[in-house]
């Protein structure tokens, strides 16, 4: 059943992803977008990966898809005519993305995952596989991200990027900030030296 | 797994905050403080364009200043344990130290650079400082990671404040276009990056730089190791998209003349060099992950992984200096000529992989030395490319203050009215051709070397030896072009009358007497490369 | 005692190349202060280098004491190499790659020096008065037709720049340092050519000049790293410093004659490196390609004749007498590093150089470009000399050569400058009478370029000596190998060819009658300040190699002589040899000359036949000369027009996006071939001109890439990763 | 592809990988373009996770998705940002448009 439902959430998130190529109109892109990145949200859950899962849902289909939706809609007011594309372009970038599908059926797509793995696991470092674990994941997720390991103890723990993304996050605020003030103030117009 | 004591878990914590983390992380720190100041002052301060300048210029001297007392702790030989820290996402040895004070100082050039020449509101400068030092801090924390995820961090925090730089001229067309192209592309590249580490670590196991190495050999090991590395092998080539469009190699240069031209000439300097720095400390240590101890079918792939590298530094320079020919406009040219010179760089590390080969550790040469000469080369070549490259865009920005274009045809005469500046940029020109005795020319020169070197392994870097060498013939046409115009051209009306102020000059002979003094004296900088490149091989 | 000596000639001799600089410095800084009609950077040039002349002779005399005075100098007990060698500054330390400034003393080093800053001193004063018409606010440009500033402080800056460089390049004691200051030298040409920046033609030879040079000196470097990647240093010497490790010359001179010799090196240093046969040739050539660049030899000449845009004490002191002979300068050093092989073509390129440039030669109108292609012409004969084994021969040459020919080219300043800058010949004539003075010294050194001289006495002009020593060693070349005898032969015509051109140079603008009124109303004899130095100068002309091989002058170059060239001295003749053929050389050489100086009197003083006759008459060998090579017409046909049409086809021919400085390298082309001079510079710039072409082409295809469209740079990326992973998987890794 | 979960994955990640590549040459419109680069990030979040949980990444997986996650959202706001900046300059979205610098 679980296996089932498993193949069932990748298929939709495949076709998900597909629809959005196919799609013409933004708002329909969109919508294939959520529900691509819905099912890849319970493929996550049903890896037990719940708390990622729960992040996919909220920040990236609740937050990220709805600023996008909300950059369509402030922006396609004028955009009537339909922007399509030449078919020189789409046969350009099918032929490429072949090739590229070619190039990783040739590397990525013939290692034998599971076999590799089982070579792999005389490895003493090699963390057990934690869907058979059944643990949750979660506490050493969270502890990983202040800096203290209790799965892997020599494994790099996260608490720098943890911390210095917030960083991050005040420049974007800025950036996205000024990018989207309004302009003509009377400074501005003195700042072109153009 | 043992119950977890929270008060333990803090008591570690904070202790390694205090004793560790801290100290080697104080400039990283005062920048974030920096940031979160300028930000503050704006609220509750009166706002203007000068005090949030102090207050960043102080921020960046004070971390270098952090980065000069940790350099002392390096070079006095007792070093305080050189290695992981900070939970081993980043690394802290006597090569981080000097590429972080390196990338501190570009970044007060840079910030200098743009308070002198560019003119703006005090609104519209806090966001300036406060986007440079956002992307200042992604690029210290690229330059020392040692983990495939924090690097992406670092490399996202250093591109994403930059995408709003190039767009910082809001109302000027080009540059919202470039800002858009700039974007897009380097979301693309970022995405590939992204996926190749994503296949990386799952094919290795780990996001350790450091471990690569071994977790790569111990795949190749295996039954399915001749597969397993290929798919090793593409996803090393899809992070190389990454580092590639960071250092704007061909073929993922496309964004650079677009965004340079879009952009002021300010940012262009910026963004032209502080990613190389970041980036090549990371690719130099990456490189030397992968090479050196391996075995097996993984050792198999170094020197071709070392050719590809030339494959790739060759089209660069020949791409980049052609393509330089016919440009009008400066920093369109200078966009042309950052492509090439990255080139020029990456030889060095296309050189540096190829002597680590198995071939090269049985080819009887001293594989350690001719490692750290390499680096030497590189680390060198950065040093004086970080004064020149801004130099050059510097004084671009000083012509389209003073001259209203940044044509070439625009800029005539530009040095007879303003001969300080027009020195100068005989300095940044002429040592961007490479010509002695200026810094420009012994890390040309000490790179061609590295490459003379490898060729003694692999016949074909002779052949890389020749392009670059041919190249530097090539450049002179396109650099000599901007002097002929600069120099020869006839003054437009009324420029006589225009004075340069004396902080512009004392700006430009800031930038350009380095260059100088590193052509007349390398010594000095050498030793200290030659101490980084120890440091980074043992 | 040897320490001491050491010292005190490096002293000495870093007084003369510092003072130089100290004076550029000086009058860079305060040239504008001093204001436009300020003589004072003239003094200080002035003065720094009569300050170097005059360390440079005390250095000399300090050797010449050194080694027991002038009869000991005369005649040597046996061939003892005194040399001195040590380090002044070390510069910077890559890995094991050490770089210093350093020296390397013997007496051609010293003869140099006091070549050097003599001749200097002497164009200094020269340029004093010639250049006197800068020492104003503004100045009225002729040629380029503006009025500028004008820049008498920075005409004498430039030229100390220059000293030091060349000064730096001559005392140089390590591969490295020469290069740089080669390099140095280099940028001073280009300076000093594009002197009258106004002047489009001016910029274009600078331009040229500077880029064929780069050229060579890539040669240069390559061979310099060979050289160094296998033998571990850049010092030339170290023989004559106790303990220290071996120089670049001891090694390779341990590899040619064995190791018996150089056994107390390995049991000092362990053994010594070796290089490869082939690479010592491929480095030989290398540094030779430099060699070629910088003096000018055939197939990179075309630039030299260009660079007499410059000023012409610039042309005198840069282009005739210095900077041009470093290249034979560097040969000669780097004699002992030289195998056979190298040699020889050393040797053709010379013979080539010698023949092609004086032909040319004949036809030129211009006063100053008929001292020019003398100039490539008897470098050529230098470097044959070093060729065909006769090392004393080709630096008796440079000497004599450095004076002679400094002494023309003043005289022809002074010509142009006493006619208001009319450089054309067919416009002079009859000068004589009211320019005494130039006319004589310039007869002086017609006869001492020609040879001129009674065999079997003292009583010769310098340039007989040295001519003669050249042949002799030629013709005992040939008589060894009997295959080269072209190597002697081409001397020897070329030999009476000199003497045809610069005798008709001579009548043609000093006897016969004056064919241009306006510029014989004008002529004025030059002041004093001017002819002085001329008259000096010819006194050197003709005195300067008095006694001829046992003279002075030859004896000090042969005391440096090196003891072999790097693998075995086969095929190349002894002192025995040359000895005996010297008679019949000397004979035959002043036949030649004496044939083309009557050729020349009779064409061009007595008028017995006409030139414009001869032309005449000469025309279809001329043009048969020319349209048997068809060389600019095949070129056309495989180079340039393919790629024209290649270029057109990509991006469409845009004209006006030309760069300016290809397009003056392709305008110089299109003028070279139009006008009627010889098949060999078509070829050269032809090349520069085609490579332009392609490279032209070539960018306007990477500019079509460059499509401006995000959604296309994504597709390149795509494309881009395809490119790697496919030229990764399916070219790299199968090899 | 055999029915082993994790080769379903890499190839599910693959699939997303692709179209957003191509989602990102074939749309015009800038925020399709957007769109395709969220795709592209969310292909190596499955591959995270994946081996994160059904191989010996480790809890690595989950961390870096997590990140993954986060940035993509930043870099969002400021790609919308942008596009906003170029929509009232050029009064389109269209990425056509912006052609200007070329060459």
């Amino acid at each position: 059943m679980n296996d089932f439902l498993f193949v069932a959430l990748a298929v939709i998130a495949a076709l998900g992803a597909i629809s959005v190529v196919l799609c013409r109109k933004v708002v329909h892109m969109a919508a294939s977008l959520i529900v691509a990145l819905s099912s890849v949200a319970g493929i996550f859950f049903s890896l037990n990966a719940n708390f990622v899962g729960a992040t996919q849902l909220m920040v990236y289909v609740g937050g990220t898809v709805i600023l996008l939706i909300f950059g369509v809609m402030l922006t396609s007011m004028s955009a009537k005519a339909e922007l399509k594309t030449t078919p020189i372009e789409a046969i350009a970038a099918l032929a490429s993305s072949v090739l590229l599908l070619l190039v990783f059926t040739f590397t990525v797509g013939s290692v034998s995952w599971s076999e590799h793995f089982k070579l792999l696991a005389g490895d003493a470092a090699v963390p057990k596989n934690l869907v058979e674990q059944g643990s949750s994941s979660f506490s050493s997720v969270a502890l990983a991200l202040v800096g203290v390991r209790t799965d892997q103890p020599n494994a790099h723990s996260y608490l720098l990027p943890f911390e210095i993304i917030s960083i991050h996050l005040l420049v974007v605020l800025v950036a996205a900030g000024y990018l989207a003030r309004p302009r003509g103030t009377q400074q501005e117009a003195d700042s072109t030296a153009e | 797994m043992q119950p977890l004591d929270f008060s333990t878990v803090i008591q570690t914590l904070t202790q390694n905050a205090q004793n560790v983390w801290m100290p080697h992380f104080f400039p990283e720190v005062v920048v974030c403080v920096t940031i979160v100041l300028i930000l503050l002052a704006s609220i509750c301060l009166k706002r203007t364009a000068r005090t949030t300048f102090a207050l960043a210029l102080i921020g960046l001297l004070v971390a270098l200043c952090g980065i000069g007392s940790q350099l002392n702790v390096v070079g006095s030989g007792v070093s305080a344990n050189p290695g992981e820290y900070f939970g081993g996402v980043l690394i802290w040895d006597g090569f981080t130290v000097p590429v972080r004070g390196m990338l501190l100082l570009f970044a007060i050039l840079a910030l200098s650079l743009s308070g002198s020449t560019m003119k703006f509101g005090a609104r519209d400068a806090t966001d300036f400082y406060t986007l440079l030092l956002g992307s200042t801090l992604g690029l210290l924390v690229l330059a020392q990671s040692n983990n495939l995820l924090m690097a992406f961090v670092g490399f996202e925090m250093a591109s994403i404040p930059g995408y709003a730089l190039v767009g910082f001229q809001r109302h000027r067309l080009r540059s919202s276009e470039a800002s858009l192209k700039y974007l897009l592309y380097g979301a693309a590249a970022s995405g590939v990056m992204l996926y190749g580490i994503s296949l990386l670590s799952g094919l290795t196991g780990t996001l350790s730089v450091s471990q690569l190495g071994s977790h790569v050999a111990a795949i190749g090991s295996q039954a399915t190791g001749a597969t397993a590395s290929h798919a090793v092998i593409f996803s090393l080539l899809l992070i190389f998209v990454g580092f590639a469009f960071k250092l704007s190699l061909v073929p993922f240069h496309f964004w650079a003349p677009d965004a340079f031209e879009g952009a002021s000439a300010e940012v262009a300097g910026f963004l032209s060099v502080g990613g190389k720095v970041a980036t090549f400390s990371l690719l130099v240590r990456m490189s030397l992950a992968l090479s050196g101890s391996m075995t097996g079918e993984a050792a198999k792939l170094v020197l071709p992984l070392g050719i590809g590298l030339g494959v790739v530094a060759m089209a660069s320079v020949t791409f980049g200096n052609l393509a330089a020919y016919f440009q009008k406009n400066v920093k369109r040219l200078l966009a042309y000529s950052t492509i090439a010179h990255s080139g020029y760089m990456l030889m060095a590390v296309a050189a540096l992989l190829v002597l680590r080969s198995p071939e090269g550790a049985s080819s009887g040469i001293d594989v350690k030395q001719v490692t750290q000469q390499c680096i030497e080369g590189l680390v060198f070549y950065l040093f004086v490319y970080v004064f020149m490259n801004i130099g050059a865009f510097g004084l671009t920005a000083l012509m389209r203050n003073h001259f209203g274009s940044e044509d070439l045809e625009g800029v005539k005469g530009f040095g007879r009215v303003f001969p300080i500046h027009g020195a100068c940029l005989v300095v940044c020109v002429f040592s961007l051709v490479g010509l002695p005795p200026l810094g420009g020319f012994w890390g040309k020169f000490v790179v061609f070397y590295s490459l003379f070197m490898a060729s003694k392994i692999s016949t074909f870097m002779m052949v890389v030896l020749l392009v670059g060498g041919l190249n530097t013939v090539f450049s002179l046409f396109y650099y000599i072009g901007i002097l002929k115009a600069v120099f020869l051209g006839e003054p437009r009306e009324g420029s006589s009358s225009l004075v340069a102020a004396s902080s512009e000059n004392g700006l430009a002979m800031l930038i350009a007497l380095p260059i100088l003094l590193l052509g007349m004296f390398p010594g000095a900088a050498t030793d200290f490369a030659s101490e980084m490149a120890r440091s980074l091989v043992r | 005692m040897s320490n001491t000596i050491a010292q005190d000639l490096a002293t000495y001799l870093a007084i003369a190349w510092l003072t130089p600089l100290l004076s550029f410095v000086i009058a860079i800084f305060n040239g504008f202060k001093w204001g436009r009609t300020s003589r004072n950077a003239a003094f200080a040039a002035t003065a720094a280098i009569a300050t170097g002349f005059v360390s440079s002779a005390i250095a000399m005399n300090r050797w010449i004491c050194e080694i027991g005075g002038w009869d000991k100098l005369l005649h040597p007990d046996h061939h003892e190499h005194h040399a001195y060698a040590g380090v002044f500054y070390d510069l910077a330390t890559f890995g094991s790659l050490k770089l210093s400034i350093s020296y390397y003393i013997d007496s051609l080093t010293l003869t140099m020096f006091c070549m050097v800053t003599f001749i200097a001193t002497c164009i200094h004063i020269f340029a004093m008065g010639y250049m006197s018409e800068e020492l104003a606010e503004t100045y009225d440009d002729h040629q380029a037709h503006v009025t500028r500033p004008g820049r008498f402080y920075r005409f004498f800056a430039f030229l100390s720049l220059f000293c030091f460089s060349m000064l730096g390049l001559v005392i140089a004691g390590n591969i490295f340092q020469v290069f740089v200051f080669w390099e140095l030298v280099g940028v001073c040409s280009y300076l000093l050519i594009g002197f009258y920046t106004e002047r489009r033609s001016a910029n274009v030879a600078a331009n040229k000049a500077f880029i064929v040079n780069r050229v060579g000196d890539f040669g240069f470097i390559i061979g310099l790293m060979i050289l160094w990647t296998y033998t571990g240093t850049f010092t030339f010497s170290n023989a004559h410093m106790e303990g220290a490790a071996p120089g670049l010359f001891e090694i390779i001179a341990a590899q040619a004659t064995g190791a018996s010799e150089a056994a107390h090196h390995v049991a000092a240093h362990g053994a010594l490196p070796t290089v490869p046969q082939t690479l010592l040739i491929i480095a030989g050539l290398g540094i030779f390609a430099g060699c070629v660049g910088k003096s000018a030899q055939f197939p990179l000449h075309t630039w030299l004749p260009d660079a007499m845009e410059g000023p012409t004490p610039v042309s005198a002191l840069v282009h005739s007498a210095t900077m041009v002979a470093a290249g034979v300068y560097l040969s000669a050093r780097f004699y002992p590093v030289f195998t056979t092989e190298v040699l020889t073509v050393i040797a053709y390129v010379g013979c080539i150089t010698l023949f092609v440039a004086a032909t040319i030669a004949i036809v030129a109108t211009d006063i100053k470009k008929v001292l020019a292609y003398s100039t490539i012409s008897q470098l050529g004969y230098m470097m044959l000399a070093i060729g065909v084994g006769g090392w004393g021969a080709g630096l008796f040459h440079l000497i004599t050569h450095a004076f002679f020919k400094s002494l023309l080219f003043l005289g022809s300043g002074a010509v142009i400058y006493g006619c208001h800058h009319e450089q054309e010949m067919p416009k002079m004539g009859g000068l004589l009478k009211k320019m005494p003075v130039t006319g004589f010294a310039m007869a002086v050194g017609c006869c001492a370029i020609a040879g001129f001289g009674i065999p079997h006495t003292n009583l010769a002009f310098s340039g007989f000596f040295s001519k003669d020593a050249i042949l002799a060693t030629a013709l005992a070349y040939s008589k060894i190998n009997p295959s080269h005898s072209l190597l002697f032969l081409a001397p020897l015509v070329t030999a009476g060819i000199t003497s045809f051109y610069m005798w008709r140079l001579w009548f043609y603008t000093f006897t016969g009658k004056t064919r241009d009124r306006h510029v014989e109303e004008h002529c004025h004899e030059v002041p004093k300040i001017m002819f002085i130095p001329l008259l000096v100068l010819s006194m050197l002309a003709f005195g300067c190699a008095w006694g001829g091989e046992e003279g002075v002058l030859y004896s000090l170059l042969h005391a440096s002589q090196p003891e072999s060239c790097a693998i075995s001295d086969a095929g190349l003749p002894t002192h025995h040899h040359i000895h005996e053929s010297h008679e019949t050389a000397g004979v035959l050489a002043l036949t030649s000359a004496l044939l083309g100086f009557a050729l020349a009197y009779l064409l061009y003083c007595k008028s017995v036949i006409s030139p414009a006759a001869i032309k005449e008459q000469l025309k279809p060998l001329h043009s048969f000369l020319v349209a048997k090579w068809r060389f600019d017409e095949l070129y056309d046909a495989v180079f340039v027009w393919p790629s024209k049409r290649v270029g057109g086809f990509i991006a469409g021919i845009d004209r006006n996006v030309f760069d300016n400085a290809i397009d003056g390298l392709a305008a110089s082309a299109v003028k070279v071939a139009k006008s009627n001079r010889r098949f060999d510079e078509v070829v050269v710039d032809g090349a520069v001109r085609a490579s332009g072409e392609i490279v032209s082409a070539l960018a306007r295809t990477f500019r079509v890439i460059q499509t401006g469209r995000a959604r296309q740079y994504v597709l390149f990326v795509a494309v881009g990763l395809v490119l790697v992973v496919a030229g990764f998987f399916g070219v790299i890794l199968p090899h | 592809m055999t029915g082993d979960p994790l080769s379903i994955l890499v190839w599910l990640s693959a699939i997303f990988f692709l179209c957003g590549f191509l989602c990102m040459i074939v749309k015009r419109n800038v925020i399709g373009m957007l769109i395709g680069v969220e795709l592209i990030l969310n292909a190596a979040n499955i591959n995270f996770v994946a081996f994160g949980q059904l191989s010996r990444l480790g809890i690595d997986g989950q961390i870096a998705t997590l990140f993954v996650i986060v940035l993509a959202a930043a870099e969002a706001a400021v790609a919308l940002a942008i596009t906003l900046v170029f929509y009232n300059s050029h009064s389109t979205i269209d990425a056509d448009r912006g052609e200007s610098l070329r060459g």
